[in-house]
C-alpha cells in the first residue's frame, strides 16, 4: 500500500500561481504517467512533491509501508531519505566525482559520512559494490571508471544514481530526454522489472507520449495547475477534452 | 638564527591556514574571506586570557577554541545558505568588523598600544622556540594527514559532491546543510587555534596585525599551490612566504634604500601572480588532485 | 525566397535538440508547431542566433547569417519576440519601446503613434514599468518592441502562452492585421494548434526535433498533427 | 535636534565620496554580476592623477580634477578589456572573478606603491575659508565639493534614468538576451559603462579627504563600505545607491557625534550581514 496524496496544493510565484491543485494521489499503480501541455505545472508539482520548492499553501501525505509522513515540514534530504526520489530533466551531476564515485556517493549510509569515518577503515558493503558492478556491465558508459562526458551519459547516470538509492516512489522528469533510443528502452525495462521485484512506484512526466501509452498503467492529465483528468491511458487518450487542450482549443 | 626559527614557525601558521582554506573552498566551495577575523579572533583572546585576566596558556587555549567554534557557527548559520558572492562579502565583513572591536575595545585589548607581554606556554630555555617549531609542525603535519585522508574518504566525496551541486546531493538525502556547518564550525576553530599559537609567537599584539593582506596572502598561496589539491596549500605558502618572507626579506642583500621596497614589491607580486594563475591556470601549479585525479572543466 | 535554412542542427551544450532542419519561408504567415519539447523555442532561438548553429546554414535575403552575433540581426529586418522575458520589467513601457535606439528621431515618433494605434491600451501605461503589466499587456508590449525595429519579419516564440482565451483572439488579430497592413514576414511558433492554423499559410511540424510535415495551412490534416503529437 | 542637524550636515558632507563611489560601483555590479574589489583603485588612482596634474603639471586646483576622472575612466576601461572581459568571455566563475578582481587591486596599488611611495600626498590647496551657516561650519573646500559631488551625481542620475544610452544600460542588466535581440552591442555597451563608472570612482578619490591629500590605502578603506552600500540598495538602482550611501554617511555622522567613528564600522557591516541574511543571499 503506498500513497502520495496531495491536497489544495498551490504554488504562486509574484502572486502569479503556476498550480492551484485540489486534490491527487499517486502510487496505487506501479507505473503512472503525467502529462499536460507546456506550461501546465507538472515540473513545479514534481518540485513541490520533493520539497525542493516550498509550496505557498497545501498538505503532502506520503503513506508507505503503513506509516504516515506530513512532507510540508520536511527538507529535500528527508524526503529522499524516506524513500521519495526525483530525476532531473535538466542534465545534472557532479562534475567532479566518477561514474562510479556517484553511483557509491548514492548508496552510502550516512554513518559513514561522519568525521569520525575518515579515520575508520570501514567500506561499502560487498553487496553494493556489486550492485553497482551489476549496473555498471548492464548499462554501458564509455569509462565506468571515469566522468560521464557526454549529456546521454549523464542523463543515464542520473536515472541510475536514483534507482540505486532504492526509492519506494521514483518521479521522473522527462527521462527521455537526450537519452539516445536504445538507452530510453533499456532503463524502461530496467524501472518496470523493479516495479514488480522491489514493489517500486514510479510517476513519469514526459512529453513523448508515445512512452506515456506504452508503459503506464494510469495517467493523470495536468492543465493549468488543475488535474483535469485521469484515467487508464485508452481512455485518456480517447478523451476529447485530453486532444483539445494539446492542439489548444 | 632565532630570527630564522621565528620565519618558519610563522610560515607554518601560514600553511595551516591555506590548508584549512583548501578544505573550505577548495573541496566544500565556500570562499571564506574572513580567515584574518578567525585567526585574529583566536590571537586576541589568548592574548586577552593570558595577559589581562591571568590565565594559564592551555585554558585559554581550550576556552580560545570554544569561543571561536561558537562565532564560527554563528555566523555559520547565517550564511552559509547564501550564493558565494554574498558568503564572501559576509566573511570579509566580520573579519572587518573583528579588526575594528580590537581597536575600539581598549579596556579589553588596549587598542592600538598592544597587547603584551604574551609567554610561550613553557620554558625550555633556549630550546623553547624550536620546540614551540616542533609543536607547530605536528599540528600542520597533522591537518595534512587528516586533509589526505579526508580526500579518500566517503566524506571526501560527499563534500566535493556538495561543492559540485549541493543541491542534487540534498535530492540523494545527504543532509547538506549539517555537513556544511560541521565542517565550517571545526575548520574555522582551527583557524582559530592557529591564532592562539600565534599569539606567543607574535607576543606582542596589535590591531594592525588583523589587515586583510593575511587573508590575502593565505588565499593567494592556496590558488597559486591548487586549490583541489591536497598539497596546494604547502606548496602555494613554501612558493609565496617562502620564497619573499624567507629568502628575499632575510636572505637576500637588498640595499636598505630598496629594503623598504620589498614588501610593497611582493604585494604587487602576488596581485600580478594571482591575476596570472586565474587566467592561465585556474587550477594552480598543482592543478587537480592527484588522489582523485579530477576532471578538467571544460 | 526570404529566409533559407538548410540543414540546420542545433541544441544547448553537446544535447542535439534539432536535427537536419530544411525549410525557407516566403512573404507569408510561416506557422512551427510540435508538442512540448518538439524543439519549437530552440528552432526560433537558433534563427535569433541566441543558439549556435551546430551544422547547416542560414540566409537571410541571400546573406548568409548562420555566424552572426545577435545584434546585428535587427538592422537586417528581422525581429523576435521570445515567449519569456520579452520585456525589460525596470524599464517603463515608453523606455521599452525606444530602447532599440535603431532608428533617427522623426521616424521614431512616427513609429512610436503607429504602436501605440496598434496597441491602444500601450498609451495610459507608457510611464508605468513593464514589470507591473499583465500578462497580456506585457505580451502586447512585446510585440510592440519588435515593430519598432520597423522589422521585415518577426519570430513569434508561442505568443499565446498563459494568456486568457479571449486576449488569444486578439493577439492573433493583431499578428494577422501587423502581416497585411505593414506586409512584415511572421514565423510563429505556436503549442494552440487550432488558432495557429485559422491564420497560417503554411504549416512545418516538428516532432522530437525533426520534420514531421511541412504544408500548405489549406490542405492541413489536422490527424497528422494528432499523429505528431502521439495523442 | 542638534544631533539630528549635525549628522545631516555632516553626513551629506562626508559621503559624497561614498555616494559617487557607489553610483558608479553600482552600475558595473549591474551590468557583468560581480563585485569588483578593482573599482578601489579608480578611486586612489582618481586621487592621484589629480595629485598628479596638480603638484607636477601646475594644474589649477579644480582643473586637475577633470583629466583625473578622465584617467581614472580610461583605467577602469583597461582593467576591463586587460582582465575581466577575457575572463566574462571563458565563463569564469563569480567567485573567481571576485578573486580575480583582488589580484588585479593588489597590482595597481602596490604598483602604485613602488613608482610613487607610500606616504601621503599633499595638494596645493587654495586658500580656506570657514563659513558659518545655521551654526555648522564648513570650509569653503567643503563646501565647493558639495555642490561638485551635487552636480555630478545629479547628472550621473540623468544619465542613467532620462538618456537613451541609460535605457540600454538598464536594459541590458534587465535581460541580456534580449537587448541583444535588440540590437544592443553588449560589448561597446560595457567599455562605457566601465568608463563611465571609472569616472565616477575616480571622482570620488578626488573629494575623498575633500582634495587634501592622496594615499595608497584610500580605495581599500572606501571599497568595502561602498561594495555593501550597492548591495543594500539593491543591485542595480543607482537611486538606492545614492539614498543608502546618504543614511549611511549621516548614520556614520550621528554615532561619530555620540561615541566612535569605529562603532559606525562596526554597525554599517554588521546590519550589512543581517540584510544579506534576511535576503537568503540574493545580491539582486
Amino acid at each position: 500500500m503506498m500513497n502520495l496524496a496531495v491536497r489544495n496544493l498551490s504554488k504562486s510565484y509574484h502572486q502569479h500561481p503556476v498550480l492551484n491543485l485540489t486534490q491527487a494521489s499517486f502510487g496505487k499503480h506501479s507505473i503512472e504517467g503525467l502529462i499536460g501541455p507546456n506550461g501546465a505545472g507538472k515540473s513545479t508539482l514534481m518540485g513541490l512533491l520533493t520539497r525542493r520548492i516550498p509550496p505557498t499553501e497545501g498538505s503532502i501525505i506520503f503513506e508507505v509501508e503503513d506509516k504516515h509522513h506530513d512532507l510540508i515540514p520536511l527538507s529535500s534530504h528527508q524526503v529522499a531519505q524516506i524513500g521519495l526520489v526525483k530525476t532531473n530533466q535538466r542534465i545534472q551531476g557532479f562534475e567532479s566525482l566518477t561514474i562510479r564515485d556517484s553511483l557509491r556517493l548514492a548508496c552510502t549510509p550516512p554513518t559513514q559520512e561522519t568525521l569520525k569515518s575518515v579515520f575508520s577503515k570501514e567500506q561499502l558493503s560487498e553487496a553494493v559494490e556489486a550492485e553497482i558492478d551489476d549496473y555498471l556491465s548492464r548499462f554501458t558508459f564509455n569509462e565506468p571508471d571515469g566522468y560521464a562526458r557526454s549529456a546521454g551519459e549523464k542523463k543515464l547516470l542520473d536515472i541510475l544514481r536514483c534507482l540505486i538509492l532504492k526509492p519506494k516512489m521514483l518521479l521522473m522528469d522527462e527521462p527521455t530526454a537526450g537519452l539516445p533510443e536504445d538507452v530510453t528502452q533499456q532503463v524502461m525495462q530496467e524501472i518496470t522489472r523493479q516495479t514488480k521485484a522491489n514493489d517500486m512506484r514510479i510517476v513519469i512526466v514526459e512529453h513523448d507520449l508515445e512512452l506515456i501509452w506504452s508503459f503506464c498503467e494510469y495517467v493523470h492529465f495536468l492543465v493549468d495547475g488543475e488535474m483535469l483528468f485521469e484515467g487508464k491511458p485508452e481512455d485518456v487518450k480517447a478523451n476529447r477534452v485530453v486532444a483539445e487542450k494539446y492542439l489548444g482549443l | 638564527m632565532a630570527y630564522l626559527i621565528f620565519s618558519i614557525t610563522l610560515m607554518l601558521v601560514y600553511i595551516g591556514l591555506a590548508q584549512l582554506l583548501h578544505i573550505q573552498f577548495g573541496m566544500l566551495g565556500i570562499p571564506n574571506f574572513g580567515i584574518v577575523g578567525f585567526w585574529g579572533l583566536g590571537m586576541y583572546s589568548v592574548g586577552v586570557l593570558n595577559v589581562q585576566w591571568d590565565f594559564s596558556f592551555i585554558p585559554a587555549l581550550i576556552l580560545t577554541l570554544l569561543l571561536v567554534a561558537l562565532v564560527a557557527n554563528g555566523l555559520g548559520r547565517l550564511i552559509l545558505k547564501l550564493e558565494g558572492q554574498a558568503m564572501l562579502c559576509a566573511t570579509l565583513a566580520f573579519s572587518a568588523i573583528v579588526a575594528l572591536l580590537v581597536i575600539t575595545e581598549k579596556w579589553l585589548t588596549e587598542g592600538v598600544v598592544g597587547l603584551g607581554t604574551i609567554k610561550y606556554p613553557f620554558d625550555a630555555g633556549a630550546m623553547t622556540e624550536p620546540l614551540y617549531f616542533l609543536i607547530l609542525l605536528l599540528i600542520v603535519v597533522g591537518i595534512q594527514l587528516f586533509i589526505n585522508k579526508l580526500h579518500v574518504s566517503r566524506l571526501g566525496t560527499l563534500i566535493f559532491s556538495i561543492r559540485d551541486n549541493e543541491e542534487l546531493a540534498a535530492s540523494l538525502g545527504k543532509d547538506t546543510v549539517k555537513i556544511k556547518l560541521e565542517l565550517f564550525t571545526l575548520t574555522c576553530a582551527l583557524m582559530g587555534l592557529l591564532g592562539a599559537l600565534s599569539a606567543p609567537l607574535n607576543q606582542f599584539l596589535t590591531p594592525n596585525m588583523l589587515v586583510p593582506s593575511v587573508t590575502f596572502a593565505v588565499w593567494i598561496a592556496l590558488i597559486l599551490g591548487g586549490k583541489e589539491h591536497s598539497m596546494g596549500a604547502v606548496l602555494g605558502v613554501f612558493i609565496t612566504f617562502g620564497l619573499f618572507d624567507l629568502l628575499i626579506e632575510s636572505y637576500l642583500p637588498v640595499a636598505p634604500e630598496y629594503a623598504v621596497m620589498v614588501p610593497n614589491f611582493k604585494l604587487f607580486l602576488y596581485g600580478a601572480v594571482l591575476v596570472a594563475v586565474l587566467m592561465y591556470r585556474p587550477r594552480g601549479v598543482l592543478g587537480h588532485s592527484a588522489a582523485g585525479a579530477r576532471q578538467e572543466l571544460p | 525566397m526570404m529566409l533559407n535554412v538548410n540543414g540546420l542542427s542545433s541544441g544547448y551544450g553537446d544535447v542535439t535538440v534539432l536535427e537536419d532542419i530544411t525549410f525557407c519561408v516566403e512573404s507569408e504567415i510561416f506557422t512551427v508547431l510540435g508538442a512540448n519539447g518538439a524543439g519549437k523555442t530552440t528552432l526560433l532561438k537558433t534563427l535569433a542566433k541566441l543558439l549556435p548553429v551546430k551544422s547547416g546554414t542560414v540566409e537571410w535575403r541571400g546573406e548568409t547569417i548562420t555566424d552572426m552575433p545577435p545584434y546585428e540581426l535587427p538592422s537586417r529586418g528581422m525581429a523576435y519576440v521570445p515567449q519569456e522575458g520579452n520585456v525589460f520589467p525596470d524599464l517603463s513601457v515608453a523606455e521599452n519601446l525606444s530602447i532599440g535606439g535603431l532608428l533617427d528621431l522623426p521616424s521614431r515618433e512616427e513609429r512610436l503613434s503607429e504602436v501605440y494605434e496598434l496597441f491602444p491600451r500601450l498609451v495610459d501605461r507608457s510611464e508605468q514599468l513593464a514589470g507591473s503589466l499583465s500578462g497580456g499587456e506585457g505580451q502586447m508590449l512585446a510585440v510592440g518592441r519588435a515593430l519598432m525595429q520597423r522589422p521585415e519579419i518577426i519570430l513569434f516564440d508561442e505568443p499565446s502562452a498563459g494568456l486568457s482565451p479571449q486576449f488569444v483572439d486578439t493577439l492573433f488579430q493583431k499578428i494577422l492585421e501587423i502581416r497585411e497592413k505593414q506586409n512584415v514576414t511572421i514565423v510563429l511558433a505556436e503549442q494552440n494548434a487550432v488558432k495557429a492554423l485559422e491564420i497560417a499559410d503554411r504549416v512545418l511540424v516538428l516532432s522530437l526535433g525533426k520534420i514531421h510535415l511541412l504544408e500548405d495551412a489549406r490542405d492541413f490534416d489536422k490527424n497528422r498533427l494528432m499523429e505528431a503529437y502521439h495523442i | 535636534m542638534w544631533l539630528i542637524r549635525d549628522s545631516v550636515f555632516i553626513g551629506i558632507l562626508q559621503a559624497s565620496p561614498l555616494i559617487l563611489a557607489a553610483m558608479g560601483f553600482t552600475l558595473i555590479f549591474y551590468l557583468n554580476g560581480f563585485i569588483n574589489f578593482a573599482y578601489g583603485e579608480s578611486i586612489t588612482y582618481g586621487a592621484y592623477f589629480a595629485a598628479m596634474f596638480n603638484v607636477m603639471f601646475g594644474f589649477g586646483f579644480y582643473l586637475s580634477i577633470v583629466p583625473a576622472a578622465l584617467l581614472a575612466g580610461a583605467l577602469s576601461v583597461a582593467t576591463y578589456f586587460l582582465f575581466f572581459q577575457p575572463a566574462l568571455k571563458r565563463g569564469v566563475r563569480s567567485t573567481e572573478l571576485i578573486i580575480l578582481s583582488i589580484g588585479v587591486s593588489f597590482m595597481l596599488r602596490y604598483g602604485l606603491v613602488l613608482f610613487v611611495g607610500a606616504e601621503n600626498i599633499y595638494v596645493d590647496e587654495p586658500p580656506i575659508a570657514y563659513f558659518s551657516f545655521l551654526g555648522v561650519g564648513a570650509t569653503n573646500l567643503q563646501l565647493v565639493a558639495l555642490v561638485l559631488v551635487l552636480v555630478v551625481v545629479f547628472n550621473l542620475y540623468w544619465v542613467v534614468y532620462r538618456t537613451g544610452f541609460g535605457e540600454v544600460v538598464r536594459g541590458l542588466a534587465n535581460n541580456k538576451e534580449l537587448a541583444m535581440v535588440s540590437g544592443i552591442n553588449p560589448h561597446k555597451v560595457s567599455v562605457s559603462v566601465w568608463f563611465l563608472g571609472g569616472v565616477a570612482g575616480g571622482l570620488s578619490g578626488v573629494f575623498s579627504g575633500v582634495f587634501a591629500l592622496a594615499n595608497p590605502l584610500m580605495g581599500w578603506n572606501l571599497i568595502l563600505i561602498t561594495v555593501m552600500v550597492s548591495i543594500v540598495a539593491g543591485v542595480g538602482s543607482v537611486k538606492g545607491a545614492l539614498v543608502v550611501s546618504i543614511i549611511a554617511g549621516m548614520l556614520t555622522a550621528a554615532v561619530t557625534l555620540v561615541s566612535k567613528p569605529l562603532y559606525a564600522e562596526v554597525i554599517l557591516l554588521s546590519s550589512f550581514i543581517g540584510v544579506l541574511w534576511y535576503r537568503g543571499g540574493r545580491l539582486r
